[in-house]
């Protein structure tokens, strides 16, 4: 076979783009290093003692107190493996990113349950987007946007939005088809059908995309470090090196655990009827107001991200 | 066959030329509507082209207020028409006029504003929003409508209970029995407050006492707001009663149009007479069904002699007495004639009339007279608002309008 | 970038302890002289790639521990903005390696000492040399030089800290192991391993034009820096103009961290303690 | 906070396990290099000109003639990249993961659906599986199972496993009850109202989840490289690590093209009714025996995995 | 109140005892159970606890080869009923024996082995496999039981023939009309050929043309196949037409159980009249029914002059004349008797006699018998196989029984 040089090609078009569009680049690089950074401090800047108890508030408030007695414990493990810092800067630059892939990736979904044609062609865009392996893009991740926290959010976004493209198309194209031909008989909008009805009944796959976003971006946690994003990346990448099993251990198992409050949480936030305490209180609230406990209709919701 | 009327097309709610509706693309679609032009049958074209021909070359009007029922075999094509009514599938081939607007010229903002505002429908299989509840449903239409929150609220609410269902409004679709779910369906309809109501199969699942209850709410509702209805069913008795036309389908074609009455008296052919077989004429059939002009009336001022002698040719034994409005005034029997040409009596007096007769209007259905027919020697009256007498109902006549033209 | 007291320089910290401390040591000199100019030394951990990508564009202001001629490649692609100022230390030793227990008489490698008799212990060493990072320079030489001494073994490559893994389950089986490895290295104190004698020594075209049957070259550490920091901190870059660490010292330092588990910032905290003149040698 | 020393602990277990169960270790490690390098051996053996024609053959009967010319174009481009025996390595190690994860991940993911107390376990564990950066239990892996492709292939199956779990249980969970009672109501033993409904009417839910084994399998291309597997992974390493962006790229390439081919081939075994040519030959030849075409029933079919 | 009938409860094929379903658990199931017990009316309940008590201390029989027939409100509880007959869903109380077995105490592979082989069921909503051919579906029932391809095959295509659906075979459900999928899942109940059929609305969505097919082909399974049916539908005509017996349930308890004349002669309560005041009459009533007493019979021994005289009190023109054993002989006309009086005739002769009269059974209903009934001077004769005279039919009869008892 004749070797085609098509690597040294796409080598070319990098530089050239890295030359051709400076502003843009840096102006990405800029919003996003603004709110990750902005974030991070927010997490960093109080101590442990103060966003514990504000975690588990949170928890308690959309999911109930199983949940807030996890959070409470497993985020005083984390601060007592001396990890706190480190958790805190991976939550903020995960948070970012999965933000970001899901804000992309639903929407996605949405078109590519609507055409066929827009499915085909997003497939293997997402095929390409999960499996080229992120070192590859890595390096010009950190040629466009430096140093930082910001080649790991690109890298860590763009390995997570495909879940949710494939979850919520999957999702959508599963809704009965009756039930949106009812809608269409009201006269609904196509906007509105998305909003009321495909989306609702589309929630447990969307759900699922977007849980599977959160872990594939806590799973790009180590990538991330090595792109210099700090946070507990640096942490097992350090350990590793070091073959210091237990150091890596402590790093993993403070992943693992902010997954699971992630994913309790978004699973909180989809679930019907809410079974938090926010909703018990909202509907003691609303009891003596009305004098018939319950009877607000819960508003359909969209899910959690837009 | 068409059923346009002749009347100015002006006057049309709906107004359907020629619809026809293809299940299936291509080469093959164009090959079905062909062999079907050359009166190839359905199962036939289904075998040859793998297409099937749901609806083909249907016509006709339905007129503002009118409530036009749609009848045929499963499958003929009836849920596949109403469809197309508000464009939830596209003709074939066809034109639709709704209120004098050409349905395929909409664009789609005009379409969902005709279907949100002028249209509501009722599904076969309900289609309710699962993860609402009943009133979420109820109020569907209105909500997406837009508007104020109260009035939706309150529309909800009075369609809720009009199909019995105001106390499960809190309930999840899933959590109903199977006829509360088509109710929801209906109250979703119903809430919109739209002046065109598709109907498919609305009461399939409801039993005889709601199903009466919601019979009645419908008729009510046409009377008193002039809604044009176009409704599926599958119960003759229901089409009977409630249908001022009826429409049969046969494989997607027309086969007849009439009011039900026309369609019992004349059946377009075998299929539709097969088909009505079944229904309950005590209740289709009224006193204008079966009336007859009356043997022999009288006028007080004839003889009675005379009189008595056309009763015994008629082999009666009383007539009724008529003024010269035509007017009812009683019943002379041949004992008082007898004993007036005995005392050479020249005329019929008042006072030998008795009142041992019962009269009806012409519009009761049969079941309402059967109780009066017969009891007493002249046979049941029927009169018109003045009491003018339109014709009589003998025993005999009733009896044989309900008995079927037995089935081979 | 001058902040009040100085201004703060941007290090680049490879993820292995040689790096950290070079860095720790680095920090804790310029907190003790505040005449240097450098109010902090913020260091960003990134991999070599990420870390010489970052230089290009400027986002780093010195990089330490800079393994030669590893990645002179890196280095020679961001010479524009950065280059290397100064050898930390060099003549580290680097070659192969076998556990010293598994040469006892009676053990399998018994009587083995030198890379040429290795086609003899071939099968007892599973026919492999597990080698480190298929990216190093190095694997490049030892694939001449399996080649130059006609030796039959699978040269294994994964990633340093696989290599190290593998390493230490031989250990724990107690069974032999071929191992390519370089000083200073915490693993030689954790470890008890020989070097297996090179008959011949390195020459520059061994590897080259030569047939690669020659020894390992010398390993080096060099300190880079930004052009630009000569100009916003002309005493730091100067300082890194003469900054080199005993490889002895290198060594004690990494037991200290890596097998003993001290605190990096303690160790070399002390070290400055301990060196004062070494640290006026810096300083200048 | 006081220091809570979990991470050594964790060390010294793996350390004790390590000496306990040796002879386990051992066995379950020669079982899988025995497979992998049969089947490396099996793809890399015969040359890339008996090979290609032989995929597209299987990507024509599988899915038609699309996907056959992609087949064809992709390995002839990766051949030309030089990377053939590298992407077969790569293949080896995929297939042998993937199909790991998917024989592990449907039963647990069908498990799931069944029982809620199963779902509520599990979820945790696959959380924990999918976040656990790599490179902490590519250390462990490899002290169990020894430099190769054994710990890349254990790594890389542990990360795949979730999605399958996860939208297997989703998918059961979504069909329609009524059909699933209307199974109950004619007797049909629990294994067969999920062999004959619950599979095939989850099909699309669960092909999604073998889509995203796949995708994330492959995506850890790269960390079975450094554990030791060969492959493209070893590619990618090197160039990025050189910041040679064009080798770096092609090798990503090569990944690409494998994850699309992976990807239609499995979406074309999952398809009803199915597209490919072997459809169309079988049914050609069935029909002159029963004069009419197509009445043979097509089987419903479980999933590609068992 | 109780349907258990009282002969040998070995001859039931299906009985249940106090059989009771709460849609909820825990302490709200049994307060709502509690409350119930109590009086307390289902809304209340629902509304005080949260829980639906769907069926509530249910007790009846269903004999072997019976056609069973369950009627009663939207949300009543038959579909729950069903349900618990094959124990798709656990009861909350009571017991249930099928061919006297208790159902309770089946373990999972009784009950299967039970459902697969004894019973089948039709789904109100179809709960068609949707992934699955029509002919597949139609098999299912047989495929789980395992045996034979080709004998499966034969018994769907024999199924599929009798819904009419053979030419449909290869197509998906979701390419069917509604009362097509209808038919889909009754033909994969039938094509199982179960002793029991449990049927929750089988023929809500059929025309009615292939509904009358559907009802002749379940009469004949059950008189041919001896089946035993429990029959939901909302339809009387077809609950009388089918039903041996019919059990009416109000929100969830039962209120009566009968045959069809039964209940419409002796309506439990106002409910239960209300409930079956639409039916039509002419189909449900037979000659048994509306039979009277003749007025007057005579036997060819009689004195024509002693007939003479009670006809003529009896204010009739002829009467049947019977022979020793009570058969019809022919009938005897007052013109003739005046004659023999004249002519001191001691005996009516046989040739004296004339046919013009008409004979029916006493099953026949009226719809069949309308025509004849009032034809001729004396009424229609209702005899036995041997055409013995069992009474006679006055036209006035049929009337009065075809008329509804008025709804206020
Ligand atoms: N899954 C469920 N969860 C909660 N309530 C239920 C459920 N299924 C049925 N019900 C309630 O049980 C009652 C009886 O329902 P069922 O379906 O048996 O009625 P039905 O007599 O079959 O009515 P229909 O004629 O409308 O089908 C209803 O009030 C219904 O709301
Ligand atoms: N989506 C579809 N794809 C293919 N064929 C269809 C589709 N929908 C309906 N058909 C076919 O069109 C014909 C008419 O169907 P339609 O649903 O209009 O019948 P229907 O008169 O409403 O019958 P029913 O009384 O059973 O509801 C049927 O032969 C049916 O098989
Ligand atoms: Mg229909
Ligand atoms: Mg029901």
């Amino acid at each position: 076979m004749p070797r085609i040089e098509l690597g040294s090609y796409v080598e070319d078009f990098i530089t050239w783009l890295l030359r051709a569009i400076p502003g843009v680049l840096d102006a990405i690089s800029a919003v996003v290093t603004a709110i990750t950074d902005a974030l991070t401090l927010a997490l960093t800047g109080p101590p442990f003692w103060i966003w514990i108890p504000v975690l588990a508030l949170a928890a308690l408030l959309v999911r109930g107190v199983g949940l807030a007695v996890y959070t409470l414990l497993a985020f005083l493990l984390i601060s007592s493996l001396d990890l706190w810092a480190e958790t805190m800067e991976t939550l903020a630059v995960v948070l970012v990113a999965a933000v970001i892939a899901t804000a992309v990736g639903v929407p996605l979904g949405i078109w590519a349950a609507r055409k066929r044609a827009a499915s085909a062609v997003l497939r293997p865009i997402l095929d390409f987007m999960q499996t080229t392996p992120v070192f590859v893009y890595l390096i010009p991740a950190v040629f466009f946007f430096g140093i930082g926290a910001v080649p790991g959010v690109v890298a860590t976004t763009i390995f997570a939005i495909p879940p949710a493209v494939r979850l919520t198309e999957l999702g959508i194209r599963g809704v009965d088809p009756e039930v949106v031909e009812a809608a269409h008989a009201f006269g609904a909008h196509p906007r509105q059908i998305l909003r009321e009805v495909q989306l609702p009944m589309a929630l447990p796959s969307i759900m699922a995309g977007i849980n599977q976003v959160i872990m594939l971006a806590l799973s790009m946690v180590v990538v991330a470090g090595l792109a210099g994003a700090g946070g507990l990346g640096t942490v097992v990448v350090s350990a590793v090196t070091q073959l210091d099993i237990a150091a890596g251990f402590e790093g993993g198992l403070a992943v693992v655990l902010l997954a699971i409050f992630l994913d309790r949480i978004t699973a909180g936030l989809a679930q019907r009827p809410l079974t938090g305490y926010w909703t018990k209180l909202r509907n003691r609230q609303s009891a003596p107001a009305t004098a018939r406990p319950a009877t607000e209709p819960t508003p359909a919701a969209a899910p959690a991200a837009g | 066959m068409s059923a346009v009327s002749s009347t100015g097309s002006e006057a049309a709610m709906i107004r359907c030329q020629g619809l026809t509706k293809v299940f299936g693309s291509g080469p093959a679609a164009t090959e079905a509507l062909e062999l079907s032009g050359r009166g190839v049958g359905r199962t036939e074209i289904q075998e040859r082209t793998g297409v099937t021909l749901a609806v083909h070359d249907v016509s006709f009007d339905v007129r503002p207020g009118e409530l036009f029922v749609v009848m045929g075999l499963s499958g003929s094509g009836k849920s596949t028409l109403v469809r197309l009514l508000n464009r939830l599938i596209e003709p074939s081939g066809g034109t639709i006029e709704i209120d004098g607007r050409a349905l395929g010229g909409l664009d789609d903002a005009e379409l969902r504003e005709l279907r949100n505002r002028r249209m509501s429908m009722v599904f076969q299989h309900f289609a309710l929003l699962p993860h609402r509840t009943v009133r979420q449903n109820a109020e569907y239409g209105l909500q997406i409508r837009g508007g104020a929150e109260a009035d939706r609220r309150e529309k909800g609410e009075w369609a809720l209970e009009q199909v019995g269902l105001a106390d499960r409004a809190e309930a999840l679709p899933g959590e109903l029995s199977g006829g509360m779910q088509q109710r929801v369906g209906l109250a979703r309809a119903l809430a919109s407050d739209t002046d065109v109501l598709l109907m498919d199969e609305p009461y399939s699942a409801l039993d005889p006492l709601i199903r009466r209850d919601m019979q009645a709410l419908l008729l009510r509702l046409q009377r008193e707001l002039n809604k044009t209805v176009v409704f599926i069913t599958h119960d003759l008795n229901e089409a009977m009663l409630l249908g001022d036309r009826i429409l049969l389908l046969k494989d997607g074609r027309l086969v007849q149009v009439g009011t039900g009455p026309e369609i019992l008296a004349a059946p377009a052919d075998d299929y539709v007479a097969d088909f009505v077989a079944d229904v309950d004429r005590t209740r289709v059939l009224t006193a204008a069904d079966v009336i007859h002009q009356p043997r022999l009336t009288a006028h007080l001022d004839d003889n009675p002699a005379d009189l008595l002698r056309r009763l015994g040719e008629a082999e009666s034994t009383a007539a009724y007495v008529l003024d010269d409005e035509g007017r009812v005034l009683g019943v002379v029997h041949d004992d008082w004639l007898a004993l007036a040409q005995a005392t050479r009596t020249r005329e019929i007096t008042r006072e030998s009339l008795t009142d041992d007769y019962l009269t009806t209007g012409a519009d009761r259905p049969l079941i309402d007279i059967l109780q009066q027919v017969g009891r007493h020697p002249v046979p049941l009256a029927v009169v018109d608002d003045e009491r003018k007498l339109l014709g009589v109902v003998p025993r005999a006549a009733v009896l044989a309008a309900l008995a079927t033209p037995s089935r081979s | 970038s001058a902040g009040p007291g100085g201004s703060t320089v941007r290090a680049a910290q490879f993820p292995w302890s040689a790096a950290k401390l070079t860095n720790a040591i680095l920090a804790e000199v310029v907190a003790t002289h505040p005449e240097l100019g450098v109010s902090r030394i913020k260091t960003i951990q990134v991999g070599p790639a990420t870390a010489w990508a970052g230089a290009q564009r400027g986002d780093v202001d010195m990089l330490s521990e800079v393994a030669m001629p590893n990645q002179e490649a890196l280095a020679g692609k961001a010479a524009e903005r950065i280059e290397l100022v100064h050898e930390t230390y060099g003549e580290a030793g680097q070659g192969w390696f076998v556990p010293t227990y598994a040469l006892e008489p009676g053990q399998p490698l018994d009587g083995l000492r030198s890379v040429t008799q290795l086609n003899d212990y071939a099968d007892a060493l599973g026919g492999r040399l597990v080698d480190s990072d298929p990216s190093f320079i190095t694997t490049e030489q030892n694939t001449k030089r399996l080649a130059g001494y006609g030796l039959d073994l699978e040269q294994v490559t994964s990633s340093e800290a696989a290599q190290l893994a593998e390493l230490r389950r031989s250990y724990e089986r107690r069974e032999p192991i071929l191992v390519y490895l370089y000083h200073p290295h915490w693993v030689f104190e954790e470890f008890d391993l020989t070097q297996l004698e090179e008959p011949d020594p390195y020459q520059p075209d061994c590897f080259t034009t030569g047939n690669g049957a020659c020894a390992m070259p010398a390993y080096a550490a060099w300190t880079a820096s930004s052009k630009e920091l000569a100009t916003t901190s002309p005493r730091f870059h100067a300082l890194l103009g003469r900054f080199e660490l005993p490889l002895p010292d290198i060594e004690v330092m990494l037991k200290a961290v890596d097998v003993d588990n001290e605190d990096i910032e303690e160790v070399a905290r002390t070290y400055v303690a301990e060196h004062p003149e070494l640290v006026r040698t810096w300083v200048g």
